[in-house]
């Protein structure tokens, strides 16, 4: 009803990819993780990586909606792991650079990670500061033609393989928001340094790290648009962050869902299959209605993103109930895939261990509550 | 009524509570996964700490810790309570304070095994020597015993046991399956079963290990291939099988580690204090106090379940549907905890065991996982409120 | 962004009507009960009351998305009676003479319930057949040039003030769902009488009665569409009834919400405003959120019946999400106004008495899950 | 540790059950609308039932059994045990099991107050011929004591009272007021405030009708003007007033009812007998089975809980948190209890009392609306939770 052909042709394309070049190979990335280079190259050469950005940067200059499609189809993934790191090189690293990076900074970064060629990743957490990007530590001082950073990040998505990294870091004293910078800092600069990839109990495909920066001199053409206003900019791609999680949840509830009927169909308890179970079906359709209108939530989300709105409270709104509705679909469904849900590497276990997170990273929902609190003006 | 302790069991709680401290090695903590109510992180089942799980649960058993809840006349220590307090102690350090065989194959021989069985297997059990898995569950057959498959056929003095069990947890590390088997191939549902003792290492027992969702081998499958089991083995009666699991049942659903909820709140409310006290992050401390004031409410009514069905049983009365609402509420607790855990947290939680910036030892996601397998196993949480909503309400049937 | 300047006026002509000639009353009304006759009159007039229907018969002729702004600005009663009192001669007894009924019942009945001169009812439930239909017991034997009516119907709203009733009865003994007529029933034949005005604990504005059919002789024109299909029509009229929950949901929770935060921001506890209690303004947050994404579904419903799609499910499940949001809402706003909120006839506490029945009439929450788990092919 | 009644005990309860059964007209279950843990139907309010009630009251007070749980220096019974019993019949039938004089005022005064008062008052308390309202709220300050406006100014021997108190349950059908005033103007917060007993019929005392959202004459509005209470009157010592509410709040929070919950839980389960078994109905059934399921735990553990903090009390010892949560877990209950029961009867549960089709009387839309009540009054919820986090778990403040 909101797609046309086109719209469809593209989905078609993007579902093949899943199916071909990443379900296929989950099982092995969930041990060895998923070679990102390799990747990303491929979806690059399909256009992949750079839906929504300028032709001028090799992207495909599309619309919301593409993106909308894109993203859905992404949730068919048998893993949380990769879409997480395609989504930090599309929706997490690069917005930025798009909207107030200069024209050198677009060629050398851009341009490269809409084709593939170089790994972003996006380093804003800090030890001891989660949810709370005010908090942050690490510091960047200018000293003649660079900016001079100490300290280090955490959490950081893709960190092992990342080329770049979009990293925000204070660089004055106010107490406001003012006083950050956002940097373009490559990972080939002398004081740079990753810890082992954390070991983390979900998202196992995906790399996460721990990185120093130790007198690493960022030069100063890679200050993305104005000094004081990292943190604002920041702000502002979190949206493109946190709208991510919205097609995926639905997309991915629904197929946890089906995956789940047609187990619970087969199986025989006490003479009648699971699905006969009134208490069963009924916990289903439950989560089909939350489902379905996560669904047009989203859908007026791109709406509003399309005619130039701010979408801050309304994609608030959404990660708050996608978080929770993932976690809620994902253990309800397991408890009724019974003991083959507690065998580690079926899918259901690994969409379990995988979902958790949601409610937490990019904003936790407490973090969502207090925007939408300040939103609505309480 | 009385809530209270006698000095005697004081006393003896602060002696178990000494004893353990001194016995759990240093590291004990970075070892033990347990989580409570759970299936899949037993300590017991780390095949890195068989060694020292074995030797600690020798040195329970020859203190006659392991069969205090059994009758004076079978070597026990004729006192449930003083039972129930130990587990209480020892499952706070997240120790093993117990196993199948203790706990339920123990009082479930004294209740309807031969005297010869009586005299062969409680004494080991006693002592910690032995331990035995859970033989129920079959592949497509869950907490759905009646459509079971493994047969154990008649032959002169023994049965020949063909099957296949899954789930079995432990079974690797245990010396033999309490299993259930069908004797009467003619019988259907919930008749003509039997309870048999069958030794691991029989000819053509066959076990494969299963890696549970927390990364750990807990679970195992296992395979009877014609297994020559003499008659001596069986549990109580020919064909008793299914009447003689629902006497096991009442035994395990008392295992509940009801110590270690208790520790995880204590180790949240540490971290609460330290890390987010004094207005360091406002919207974790008010959080936390929230969803920490409601376990610990919920965490005292458990304690009430819990002494009140060691109660029942001090006095000889098999509790039902009390253990019934206690394995529904300890598992759903358990996962609720984790959950909140999680949360409290934040993304912290999600480092696993081992790595460095894991706070709580990388404990909270472990059992996060682990916590989905309480309201699975031993019968799920739907089939408990169906059996309180039948036979403790009397509501007509779904 | 999705009404025009048309919509806009005439959303703006229904709420003034709401604000003038509904609110000012409701307090007498709720003691009284609703003059239907008179407000049915106004309404009338002013075209609220045939928004849909074919201007042959008086209607305004417009689409569903004016019906969606009509009953969004009924949300704004101040208790949900009267909003329910219209949707019954709107959405619930009249559709199926639309669909389905004769030119000389649209004429006798239809176009005089538009111009609000006759007051209509749906009677459908019976003593001991709540949500389950097809348990029904009242009869209709053809005699002649007639149909011979026996049984009762109960909770039957606006049941002591209406002209006709829309009745479901049994007229034939086959077990499937092909034995039962729609009638056009006017409560002036002999053999028709209303017992007194249940006495309700909610909805005090609205009547409902119990009504005993004996011997009534319905006139064989009377009937609606064919004998043995009036359960199928009944079905497709439920469309249009459970649609109504929707808009007057997030409407009146949105409304709801404000009122409670207009008196917390005013009351003082422990030297502070409550509003800022983190976890009221959470908890505030969470229902926001619930209330956009149920909107939204709204919306994605009525372009389906723009397309003529068939809404059974998305419907059912918009229902199951309406009635429990609302009881949260009612329910947990009450609390954050503490003792006053449980002061009678405080607006609050009268949101709360009407609300919770909206999980059950019109199919309890667990019908709407049955039909949703039969759509979905469980 | 003993879950068990003595032989005394359960003779008791059933002399007291034979007692309420007889005493009780047949259209009792008709008239009273009590909803456990709810503060707006509480039968002794319904201005049709005084009589009776007081009669009632009357007779128990002459049993001794308002004052079985005072200690028998003061004339009481000396078994916090045998009154929770006794509660928990009476409250069974929803017949008046007691009121704030015998409940609260009693055995503050008791805790705190002059022999003078001890003498004056207990008596009548006791054979249940006085009540008291309990005057702490104030418009703007429902949980929140600190902010108290209502001023008792030392003149001579009296004290000139002058001020307002709202949500006064049962003022217009109480003799005295159990007013919590300032004595100390300059003392802000939580100081300077003083308990005192004022006669309803002082002059200056003007009692206004409030109608609760159940549509019953619960709650009042009660206005002081210049009214001169002697200082004989002061519960407890001068400027003494918030601990004494302290005291008295502990007592407080005993009362809930409990009987009341079984009893709605055991009409359920008759009526889902009735209507919904043999498939007659299997969305409802099955509804039912789960929902009820889940109330019964709760009403398990419910009991568990009161038991617990009535041992407390015949200890000696006075349950806080313990309290606490029995007054967030009953009343939230309460609530929940009453939405399920609106769910089960469907339609139906929407006529009001004296409907003729309307099942059990009516009382469960009546109680759906009366529970909001529990979980605002006597401190909310919220406020709970927050002591249990910071006096419980010692959190950092919020």
């Amino acid at each position: 009803m909101y797609f046309d052909e086109t719209h469809e042709a593209f989905r078609a394309s993007v579902r093949r990819f899943v199916d071909r070049e990443i379900n296929p190979h989950m099982d092995a990335w969930e041990k060895e993780g998923a070679p990102l280079h390799d990747l990303f190259g491929k979806m690059g050469e399909l256009g992949f990586l750079g839906i929504r950005y300028d032709p001028r940067y090799g992207g495909q200059g599309l619309d919301y909606w593409y993106e909308t499609v894109f993203i859905e189809e992404l949730g068919h993934v048998h893993g949380w792991g990769v879409p997480t790191a395609i989504m930090v090189q599309t929706n997490m690293a690069t917005p930025a650079i798009d909207m107030f990076g200069t024209e050198s900074l677009k060629e050398q970064y851009l341009a490269p990670a809409i084709a593939g060629k170089l790994v972003a990743a996006i380093a804003v957490t800090e030890p001891g500061a989660g949810s709370d990007v005010a908090a942050l530590k690490t510091r960047a001082v200018r000293d003649g033609d660079a900016y001079v950073l100490n300290g280090s990040k955490t959490f950081i998505t893709n960190g092992c393989q990342a080329d770049f990294l979009t990293l925000l870091a204070r660089t004055g004293d106010g107490p406001g928001h003012h006083c950050y910078g956002l940097f373009v800092v490559p990972t080939d600069l002398p004081g740079f340094s990753v810890s082992k990839r954390l070991d983390k109990v979900g998202l196992r495909s995906s790399d996460t790290a721990e990185l120093f920066f130790d007198n690493l001199r960022i030069p100063v053409q890679n200050l993305i648009g104005k000094e004081g206003e990292g943190f604002i900019y920041q702000m502002m791609q979190f949206q493109h962050e946190r709208f991510t999680v919205l097609p995926m949840t639905y997309t991915a509830c629904r197929d946890i869902i089906d995956m789940t009927v047609a187990y619970i169909r087969e199986r025989i308890v006490f003479g009648k299959p699971l699905i006969t179970k009134q208490v069963l079906r009924h916990r289903l359709v439950e989560w089909l209605a939350e489902i379905e209108s996560l669904r047009h939530l989203t859908y007026h989300i791109v709406r509003m993103k399309m005619a130039g709105r701010d979408v801050t409270k309304e994609i608030s709104m959404g990660k708050l109930l996608a978080g929770p509705l993932l976690n809620r679909v994902s253990s309800g469904c397991l408890q009724m895939f019974g003991g083959m849900g507690f065998m580690n590497e079926t899918l259901i276990s690994r969409h379990f261990r995988d979902t958790r997170v949601m409610s937490i990273a990019g904003g936790a929902d407490e973090v969502m509550k207090d925007i939408i609190a300040r939103q609505e003006g309480f | 009524m009385n809530f209270a302790f006698s000095e005697e069991e004081i006393r003896f709680r602060s002696e178990v509570d000494t004893f353990v401290r001194r016995e759990l090695p240093p590291d004990w903590d970075e070892r033990s996964f347990y989580w409570p109510a759970a299936y899949g992180a037993i300590a017991v089942f780390e095949e890195e700490h068989q060694a020292f799980c074995r030797a600690f649960l020798r040195q329970l058993g020859a203190r006659g810790w392991l069969s205090l809840g059994w009758p004076e006349a079978c070597g026990g220590g004729g006192s449930m309570m003083k039972q129930a307090i130990a587990d209480d102690v020892i499952s706070y350090y997240r120790a093993p304070s117990g196993n199948i065989a203790t706990v339920i194959g123990g009082p479930t021989i004294i209740f309807v095994g031969s005297e010869e069985m009586k005299r062969e297997f409680l004494p080991p059990i006693a002592r910690g020597e032995i331990n035995f898995w859970l033989g129920y569950s079959e592949p497509n057959a869950g907490s759905d015993l009646a459509s079971l498959k493994t047969t154990a056929v008649s032959d002169g003095d023994d049965f020949i046991v063909n099957g296949q069990k899954i789930w079995s947890s432990g079974a690797h590390v245990s010396d033999y399956a309490w299993l259930l088997a069908r004797t009467d191939p003619a019988a259907g549902g919930h008749r003509g079963a039997t309870l048999l003792l069958v030794d691991n290492n029989l000819p053509g027992v066959t076990i494969r290990p299963i890696e549970n969702i927390v990364g750990f081998h807990s679970f195992n499958e296992v395979f009877f291939d014609d297994v020559r089991v003499p008659k001596r083995f069986m549990v109580g009666g020919l064909n008793k099988g299914f009447y003689n699991v629902m006497v096991a049942l009442q035994f395990e659903r008392l295992v509940v580690g009801i110590g270690a909820f208790r520790r995880i709140l204590d180790e949240l409310v540490g971290y609460v204090k330290e890390r987010y006290g004094r207005k360091k992050d406002r919207v974790k401390n008010t959080l936390a106090r929230n969803a920490l004031a409601s376990i610990a409410i919920d965490i005292e009514v458990l304690y009430g379940l819990y002494w009140q069905n060691v109660w029942m049983m001090e006095q000889g009365r098999v509790p039902e549907l009390e253990a019934s609402a206690m394995k529904l509420f300890s598992t759903e607790l358990s996962r609720k905890l984790a959950g909140v855990a999680v949360d409290v947290l934040g993304l912290p939680a999600q480092l696993d065991r081992g790595s460095l910036y894991a706070p709580l030892q990388g404990r909270v996601m472990a059992g996060y996982l682990d916590a989905v397998s309480g309201p699975i196993g031993a019968g799920t949480s739907e089939i408990q409120r169906g059996i309180i909503a039948t036979r403790g309400l009397g509501l007509p049937r779904a």
